[in-house]
């Protein structure tokens, strides 16, 4: 049943954030700001990194502004300009990752101007993007969204949000696959991996990938087959998955930009399910010294270890 | 105005049974207090004492599952007995510390367990969730000039890591709350020590023993009456007080209140509201003479 | 041995073991002369804390049916906590694998310390048994051979598959 | 010889005016399809893969599903995701080196072809058969019959009108299909093999009865002027717009690897000391590695001058060389694209500019 | 292109009987890259390394392998060998056919299949060994010892005695630690200070000690055989190369009644002060915040007195460095303070015990200062409330430690022993006393101790009540204890005279400070971790930093005495090469791959990895990268693992080896 979704204050989210991006502009608070702006197709929306306060009036926030910006952030992807403070707009999911990235030292809080985003939801990747936002077209990440409200930020427009509850997308899947045999389990995921082209957009706009060079692309020693081959995709997207365990945030923009539509954030909410288990870590607006998987303590479980 | 808290409260076999003072003057003192209680639906019994003495599953299990229930209603789980708050907290720890021991009451319920939930003891939520302050500024009718010796017994600051209700050996928080409604209390020895608890029934002698003991040691304090937050000890304290009176030939006169009594007298609530009259030593005298009837 | 061996499947287990203790058990072993099955090819590394899931991957995708990971015990590491590390990496690593449809039963972890070489004969053997129980691990190998249908050539398979058709 | 002729580089027939018209009924399209499977012919259509349309070969016609665009386009039945080159094996100091024969890739009917990726594949017989001849790829386009067939919807990302193309184009197809209103096609033929193999099945045909054809989709995008694009490329290969339209770019392939007309291939070796294989996989000119020198510099070191070889490519070097554009505006990089990058705006963003 | 050797050893029998050495030789011979391979008797005795010597000259090999026995018995052997023939030692791996097959297998034809493979797995991994250079530190020859206790004052002997500068660093006005302040030692029960002056009075005149009192750590960089220390001097207010500690301006300060903490605050001292009268160095200190010139700005009684003029109000607090190749920490501990609860702290205090409330309740170190002749009571055992002679008198074992409850888990050790000791002078000193212990049992494992403890019972009269005590409580004069006597079954009352806890020992407060600032890691008490509990046990997990005495863990005085002996003779070993020579299996960093996530940091266990800046030409900052430093890497490689990028690399175990040996499976 399709349940909407009430983004009415979008609207005045985006006047907020562009009074906030002109204001901090003008006063050279920050030298760039990254934001959405609208794109050429009906509803759609891209980023856009702005450095002049005229251009706030480009910086909008709508159902279709599906991005974590954080991706240019890191070093590896992108070098916005560093000769001040920049500024970003934020949704809880993407302050999450903001926050992993300072804790791995690939940014300072002082460095950035955060504005965050109250946030009902954005849409699915596999929706037009002049769709409305329902429990229908609804990215599946957001319903299972515990962060609508980011905090800590620099400025938040004073938005109250109404955020339905919806069936927990992820959480029902990971249940269903759970129950399978193992066997079984192995068909699903050679079917979805056998799609993958290794166009590595999973790994290009995640902000956790930011190694200058990626492990599988290294052919000394040959880590990981290159080759867009069920077998070599298969370790590829272990190795992606076991490498982001413990620090994705849950943005699932590697699920989000997948052309193949290979259900990739299922892995990594996986993972989070299984430290939130095992060593009950949650991906937060925190900066953690140390990630789960950096770290330990002598009461471990290990069960598992005869 | 401030925001009314909102406790589940599970009440216990005894509040329902020898102990119904304590329920009573519980729900009268809340109340007047504006501290929502919702009595959890279909809670049963924790376990006691026996539970876990003959069967560990079992008694984790049946405060697993009155925490299940209790998780429907908003709010901290607010307990009035000492020993039910001991097990529903020893439950909690023991999940909490072992994977195996969750999964096996898992099994055993049918259902994930929710032990999220913070169990409160009624000291608790007076002293830290209502404020000293606030409990100070309740007061219509303050204790001044009656002399009480808290009595914490065994169970609830023990054992260590468990309860975390106050300094296991060496607690204030009875005395903080009392004292903020205006009594006096008096240094003693024995107000951690064992009453004897459940061996009322089997080995009274015991309990004559180390309930006189408790006795002797707040008179020598020279209290006027003794304080509680648990029915067992109410119970050796209050009923037995005549037999060991009896058995060593010394005269007490101790009255002996549950917290919620005196705290409700403090507020103004009437003893009819706070059950005195079920009391065994009569308390009206005493509190005659303080003025406080 | 019973000339029927060679009908019957032997797997391939490889085992990542420390120097320090499960190495050094495995010398034990061989010392006092215990028996053991002789599928298990041992890879040495200092620490398991130098483990990397990678190679257990690898492993499998090299035709591993089995795979063994051991080390020192809790509070036995020589390089104080490379092991507790590890334990970590490999409780999630475990996780992922088993998600992705790789049977448990293949993938064994141990602590085996110094001292312990018959601790080291029992879990080799009794990984080794399991695994022959179980027969070839089949799916890394039957993945190698797989190719997105456009790189596909006719091969007697193939055109096998379209004459049932 | 450089700089090369123009025109035809395949050494294939070059596309005919239509030569043979004829209708088919959706059942005997089907029972076609089916028949051709049984010999032992493959198959390739759209298809529901999941939830994902791709071409893939069907075991049984009633899997074609012509509803959606596939979300790859039809050029990796001639130039595959990945296909083995050749394979070596070392045993002692002996090395054993095996080429793949090209004679094993099997016969191929591609059908459900639309017309945007239809297009494409004659463009890509001109690098395919220039100076090298790509015997993997020309083999493939020799046991393969392409049927194509015209849209009767589109949406705002498509723009073949754009570049000179449309919802009817037959270029590219041996045999061409155009929806009849109540069901079946309309079948023009524009080959030999999509004559013969009408010819081969011609009970399955009828002659055109006059039935009336589908409207067309009408993408919204009007045509645009190439010859203006390619000049204002002559002349900017240096220009602030890169660096503008790039800094969104976040350097996956996405856009290369949907593309019915990028081509760009990477030759790798799997394998252990023993035995292994030689790939030959696409790549992708905005993979940040994809210029990345053994010696560790990196001539396009920016997505901005990684993404300008992309337009370069596509609306100036491919023309340079063979006279192509090398996009027929099915508009799938505008839907992958992770970050929103529109081609079309680029080009309108060209057009609009001062020369 | 590799030009490998394999070499295959029967071991006499021993491999050979269950394995076709031949035929491994054999098969080997023929797989890529091996250009020479054979078999041979005992490959480890002369003959046989003059085998692999000769060939690897003959045939121009690059690579060897020798299959063999197990390589943490020969590896050392054959890489000497290949490096004595010209080439780098780790070019050289052993594969092991002897513990892992021949000695484990019966079926010979498994045997040699089996052999075979783990040969071919060492073939393939030998050919991406790498040249690596051992590698050299240099070792600045001078060592600091830090804390001025028995066990830093042996220590700084110890290393000063063999010849090298040692730089003694005490926190105190005076050194002598713990140990000055007790009365008598178990199990001789000799005069402490007689024993312990001695050793002060060689410590103030070695010429190759420099010692720093009343001064601290500050700073702490570099790495073994290379630290800059800086110590910080406190202001002393007198300058110690005029002081003759002739005491004139003691007797002269008007400010008498300052607990002295030397005394356990019940002994009064002045403002100008040394906290006892065998101080070393013999230099007295001015309290600031207890000083009437400090306070108030007059007085200046001491300056005026002073004939040297050695008395400085101006003095500031000085900060040295000192190079030094090693450091010796000695820190020893403290007493668990029973009515306090340190801030943040899980460990809990005792209010149950009334102690700060209840004068005559007193811990052990005081009793001590009680039964020290010269102590303040001139060694009568006196009622801190009244100054009576306490007639029935109750020890508490066990005041901490043991007791989960309060946060403490572990055994303090010196408890029993010390408790037994008080008896005795408790006997000693009051005849017609009575002692009476609460314990839980007795741990005298220790030369003599047994019978020491024995003789407290038996001969001093001593009365052990096995059980503990729950409660006490002044009534009157008297101190009722509540406790059990586990032993009979019954509650037990004792109205005692005065009560003495046998209180936890407890790191230094602040230790962890001190561990931070040195990179050496610590338990949950803030003990400090040794690198290995059996093996290493007087070495930290960094390189160059040594541990001796109790603030490792619990320790008597002649464990601690043999602790710093056996620090020094480390720190002397270290010392006796002019470079430290390591193997080379050490992670490296490739700083073209690493993006400064400093994963390897957050989990290396040595303090490795440091941060580094890489910067252009104009000295613009590109990027920080980790760097290890090899002087401190142990080479476990759990950076590398951890890794996302595998920016870091094992030397010895990269994943070019790990790999080539998967593939050659």
């Amino acid at each position: 049943m399709t349940q909407p979704i009430d983004t009415s204050i979008y609207a005045a989210i985006t006047e907020a954030i562009q009074a906030e991006a002109h204001r901090i502009l003008a006063e050279g608070e920050v030298t760039a700001i990254v934001g959405y702006a609208a794109a050429r197709r009906k509803g759609s929306a891209q980023p856009i990194i702005i450095t002049d306060a005229a251009d706030s009036v480009k910086l909008i926030f709508t159902p279709a502004c599906v991005n974590n910006l954080a991706v240019y952030l890191t070093k590896a992807k992108k070098d916005i300009p560093k000769n001040g403070k920049i500024g970003i707009v934020v949704k809880g999911c993407d302050l999450k990752a903001l926050s992993g990235l300072m804790g791995e030292s690939q940014l300072k809080r002082e460095e950035l101007y955060l504005i965050g985003v109250p946030c009902a939801g954005v849409l699915a990747s596999t929706v037009c993007p002049d769709q409305e936002l329902t429990g229908d077209s609804i990215a599946p990440k957001c319903t299972e969204c515990d962060a609508h409200l980011p905090t800590g930020c620099d400025f938040v427009p004073a938005e109250t949000l109404v955020t339905p509850e919806l069936e927990r997308k992820y959480a029902v899947e990971i249940a269903r696959l759970e129950a399978l045999t193992p066997a079984e389990r192995w068909v699903y995921w050679k079917e979805q991996f056998a799609k993958c082209i290794k166009c590595y957009a999973c790994r290009q706009v995640c902000p956790f990938c930011f190694c200058e060079q990626c492990l599988c692309d290294r052919n000394k020693p040959q880590m990981v087959d290159t080759t867009p081959r069920p077998a070599g995709n298969t370790a590829w997207h272990i190795v992606r998955a076991m490498h982001l365990a413990g620090r994705c945030a849950g943005c699932a923009e590697c699920e989000r930009v997948c052309p193949m539509d290979i259900p990739l954030n299922l892995l990594n909410r996986k993972m989070a399910k299984e430290l939130k288990e095992l060593y009950n870590h949650e991906a937060g607006f925190e900066v953690l010294d140390k990630g789960p998987l950096n770290m330990f303590t002598e009461k471990d479980d290990q069960s598992f270890i005869k | 105005m401030e925001k009314p808290l909102n406790y589940s409260y599970y009440p216990g076999c005894s509040l329902h049974a020898s102990a119904g003072e304590y329920d009573l003057s519980t729900r009268e003192l809340f109340k007047a207090l504006n501290i929502q209680l919702t009595e959890i639906p279909d809670w049963f019994c924790c376990g006691a004492t026996p539970a876990h003495n003959v069967d560990e599953l079992l008694s984790l299990s049946l405060c697993a599952k009155n925490l299940e229930l209790a998780d429907q209603i908003e709010g901290d789980v607010a307990v009035a007995c000492a020993a039910c708050f001991s097990r529903l907290k020893t439950a909690q720890h023991v999940l909490g510390e072992s994977a195996v021991k969750r999964k096996q009451v898992e099994k055993a319920l049918d259902a994930p367990l929710k032990l999220d939930g913070n169990v409160k003891h009624l000291l608790e939520i007076l002293a830290k969730d209502f404020g000293l302050e606030r409990l100070a500024a309740a007061v219509n009718k303050p204790l001044t000039g009656l002399k009480v010796a808290c009595y914490y017994g065994c169970l609830l600051t023990r054992p260590t890591d468990v309860p975390n209700l106050d300094c296991v050996e060496a607690p204030t928080i009875m005395e903080k709350v009392i004292e903020a409604v205006g009594a006096t209390t008096v240094p003693w020895t024995h107000r951690m020590e064992c009453c004897g608890a459940n061996f009322t029934l089997s080995r009274p002698g015991v309990v004559i023993q180390l309930t006189g003991a408790v006795l002797d040691s707040a008179k020598a304090a020279g209290a006027d009456c003794i304080m509680v937050g648990c029915p067992l000890c109410h119970g050796n304290l209050d009923i037995r007080q005549k037999e060991i009176e009896g058995v060593y030939n010394v005269q007490y006169g101790l009255p002996v209140f549950y917290l919620t009594q005196l705290v409700g007298l403090s507020v103004g609530l009437g003893s009819d509201k706070l059950g005195m009259d079920a009391m065994i030593v009569n308390p009206t005298p005493l509190l005659r003479e303080k003025n406080l009837l | 041995m019973q000339p029927t061996k060679q009908n019957t499947f032997e797997p391939k287990i490889i085992a990542f073991v420390c120097t320090w203790c499960t190495y050094a058990g495995a010398d034990l072993a061989g010392t006092s002369r215990m028996q053991y099955p002789s599928n298990v090819r041992v890879l040495k590394f200092p620490c398991t804390g130098r483990i990397d899931p990678v190679f257990i991957l690898k492993a499998f995708q090299q035709g591993a049916d089995g795979v063994l990971v051991s080390g020192c015990h809790p509070g036995d590491c020589h390089y104080i906590a490379g092991n507790f590390h590890a334990r970590r990496r490999f409780a999630v690593f475990r996780k992922l694998l088993e998600f992705v449809g790789v049977d448990l039963n293949r993938l064994q972890f141990s602590w085996v310390s110094a001292a312990e070489g018959g601790k080291w004969v029992e879990v080799v053997t009794d990984l080794t048994e399991k695994v022959r129980s179980m027969g070839p691990m089949t799916e890394f190998k039957e993945l190698a051979m797989e190719e997105q249908w456009s790189g596909a050539i006719n091969t007697p398979e193939l055109q096998e598959a379209y004459n049932s058709i | 010889m450089w700089p090369p002729k123009k025109g035809n580089h395949s050494g294939l027939p070059l596309p005919l005016r239509p030569h043979m018209q004829k209708q088919i009924t959706q059942q005997n399209l089907n029972i076609l399809l089916d028949s051709l499977i049984k010999e032992g012919i493959r198959v390739v259509a759209p298809h529901m893969n999941g939830g994902t349309p791709l071409y893939e070969p069907l075991t049984c016609s009633a899997d074609m599903n012509t509803g959606q665009l596939p979300r790859r386009s039809a050029k990796e039945a001639f130039f595959p995701v990945c296909e083995d080159i050749m394979t070596y094996e070392k045993e002692g100091q002996k090395v054993t080196v095996t080429d793949i024969d090209p004679v094993r890739f099997p016969e191929t009917v591609l059908v459900g072809v639309r017309p945007c990726d239809a297009a494409a594949i004659p463009v890509l017989d001109a690098v395919f058969s220039w100076d090298y001849k790509d015997e993997f790829f020309l083999e493939r386009r020799r046991k393969t019959t392409i049927i194509g067939l015209a849209c009767t919807t589109a949406d705002d990302a498509c723009f073949c009108t754009a570049v000179g193309l449309s919802p009817a184009e037959t270029k590219g197809s041996d045999l061409f299909l155009t929806p009849l209103v109540g069901g079946g096609y309309v079948c023009e033929t524009y080959s030999d093999k999509g004559e013969q193999l009408i010819t081969n099945h011609k009970e399955l045909f009828s002659d055109t009865g006059g039935a009336k054809t589908l409207p067309l989709a009408q993408p919204e995008t009007g045509k645009i002027d190439l010859k203006k694009v390619k000049a204002w490329l002559d002349e900017h290969f240096e220009d602030p717009l890169w660096d503008g339209i790039a800094t969104r770019c976040v350097g996956c392939g996405a856009c290369a690897f949907v593309c019915p007309a990028c081509h760009c291939f990477d030759i790798v070796d799997e394998g252990t000391e023993k035995a292994g294989t030689r790939r030959k996989n696409w790549d992708a000119c905005g993979f940040w590695k994809f210029t990345h020198h053994a010696s560790g510099h990196n001539p396009r070191d920016g997505q901005p001058k990684r993404y300008r070889n992309r337009i370069m490519h596509k609306f100036k070097y491919y023309d340079d060389k063979f006279g192509q554009t090398l996009c027929s505006g099915c508009g799938r990089c505008v839907r992958v694209c992770p970050v929103g990058i529109d081609i079309k705006a680029i080009i309108d963003t060209i057009l609009n500019s001062e020369c | 292109m590799s030009r490998i050797g394999v070499f295959i050893c029967h071991c006499g029998e021993n491999i050979s009987r269950t394995v076709d050495v031949e035929r491994v030789a054999a098969e080997v011979g023929k797989m890529p890259g091996v250009s020479f391979s054979t078999d041979y008797k005992y490959m480890c005795s002369d003959p046989g390394q003059n085998l692999l010597k000769n060939a690897i000259q003959e045939q121009k090999l690059t690579h060897i392998v020798v299959a063999a026995c197990s390589p943490r018995m020969h590896e050392k052997t054959f890489r000497k060998a290949v490096e004595a023939a010209g080439l780098n030692p780790y070019l050289c791996e052993m594969a092991n056919i002897r513990e892992h097959c021949s000695w484990v297998h019966e079926n010979k034809e498994e045997a040699t299949v089996k052999a075979t493979e783990i040969v071919g797995m060492m073939v393939e991994r030998v050919k991406k060994n790498r040249v690596l250079p051992t590698i050299t530190v240099p070792v600045t020859k001078r060592s600091l010892v830090i804390g001025g206790g028995i066990a830093g004052i042996q220590a700084a002997l110890d290393i000063a005695d063999c010849g090298h500068e040692v730089v003694l660093v005490e926190r105190e006005p005076s050194i002598g630690g713990h140990m000055a302040q007790l009365s008598e030692t178990f199990p001789t029960l000799d005069c402490s200070q007689c024993i312990m002056t001695p050793k002060m009075v060689d410590v103030a005149n070695h010429p190759k000690i420099k010692l720093y009192t009343y001064s601290e750590i500050e700073l702490v960089e570099g790495y073994i055989g290379n630290f800059q220390v800086t110590i910080k001097k406190k202001a002393r207010s007198v300058d110690e190369d005029r002081c003759t500690g002739c005491g004139v301006c003691m007797t002269k300060c008007p400010q008498k009644k300052i607990p002295n903490k030397f005394d356990q605050n019940i002994g009064m001292r002045t403002a100008i002060y040394v906290p006892f009268p065998q101080a070393v160095p013999n230099t007295p200190v001015i309290d600031r915040d207890n000083c009437t010139w400090y306070k108030t700005g007059k007085c200046g009684v001491c300056q005026k007195v002073c004939g040297p003029g050695a008395v400085d109000f101006e003095q500031q607090d000085q900060l040295v460095v000192e190079p030094v190749g090693a450091i010796v920490v000695a820190t020893g501990f403290d007493l668990y303070t029973i009515d306090e609860k340190p801030k943040g702290s899980p460990i809990k205090g005792y209010g149950e015990f009334g102690h700060g409330k209840i004068p005559d309740v007193i811990d052990g170190m005081t009793f001590e200062r009680l039964a020290s002749a010269s102590g303040p009571t001139g060694g009568k055992i006196l009622r801190p409330s009244d100054g009576k002679e306490p007639k029935q008198i109750v020890f508490i074992q066990c005041i901490g430690s043991r007791a989960r409850e309060k946060g403490i888990s572990y055994c303090s050790k010196v408890c029993c022993m010390y408790t037994a000791k008080h008896t005795m002078l408790y006997h000693h000193k009051v005849h017609d006393g009575q002692a009476y212990v609460f314990f839980m049992d007795a741990r005298t494992p220790g030369k003599s101790y047994d019978e020491f403890w024995r003789r407290s019972i038996e001969e001093e009269e001593a009365v052990y009540i096995r059980g503990m005590v729950s409660r006490l409580y002044q009534k009157g004069d008297k101190i009722v204890v509540m406790g059990s006597d586990i032993a009979v079954g019954v509650q037990v009352e004792i109205e005692a005279d005065m009560v003495v806890l046998a209180t936890a020992i407890q790191p230094q407060k602040g230790a962890e400070l001190l561990a931070q600032k040195l990179g050496i890691s610590y338990d949950k008490y803030n003990f400090y971790s040794e690198a290995h509990a059996k093996l290493r046990p007087v070495e930290c997990a960094t390189a160059g930093i040594y541990l001796a005495g109790a603030c490792q863990g619990p320790k008597d005085i002649p464990e601690t005495v043999s602790q710093a002996s056996a620090a020094a003779a480390k720190v002397m070993t270290l010392f006796s090469k002019d470079q430290l020579e390591r193997e080379p299996i050490v992670a490296r960093v490739k700083e073209s791959g690493c993006v400064g996530c400093f994963a390897c940091k957050k989990v290396c266990a040595y303090g490795a990895v440091e941060e580094k800046e890489i910067r252009d030409r104009q000295g613009n900052l590109i990027k920080t990268v980790a760097f290890v430093n090899p002087g401190v890497c142990a080479g476990c490689g759990t950076c590398q693992a951890t890794c996302p990028s595998k920016s870091v690399e094992l030397d010895g175990y990269t994943d070019e080896q790990v790999i080539a040996m998967i593939e050659a499976l």
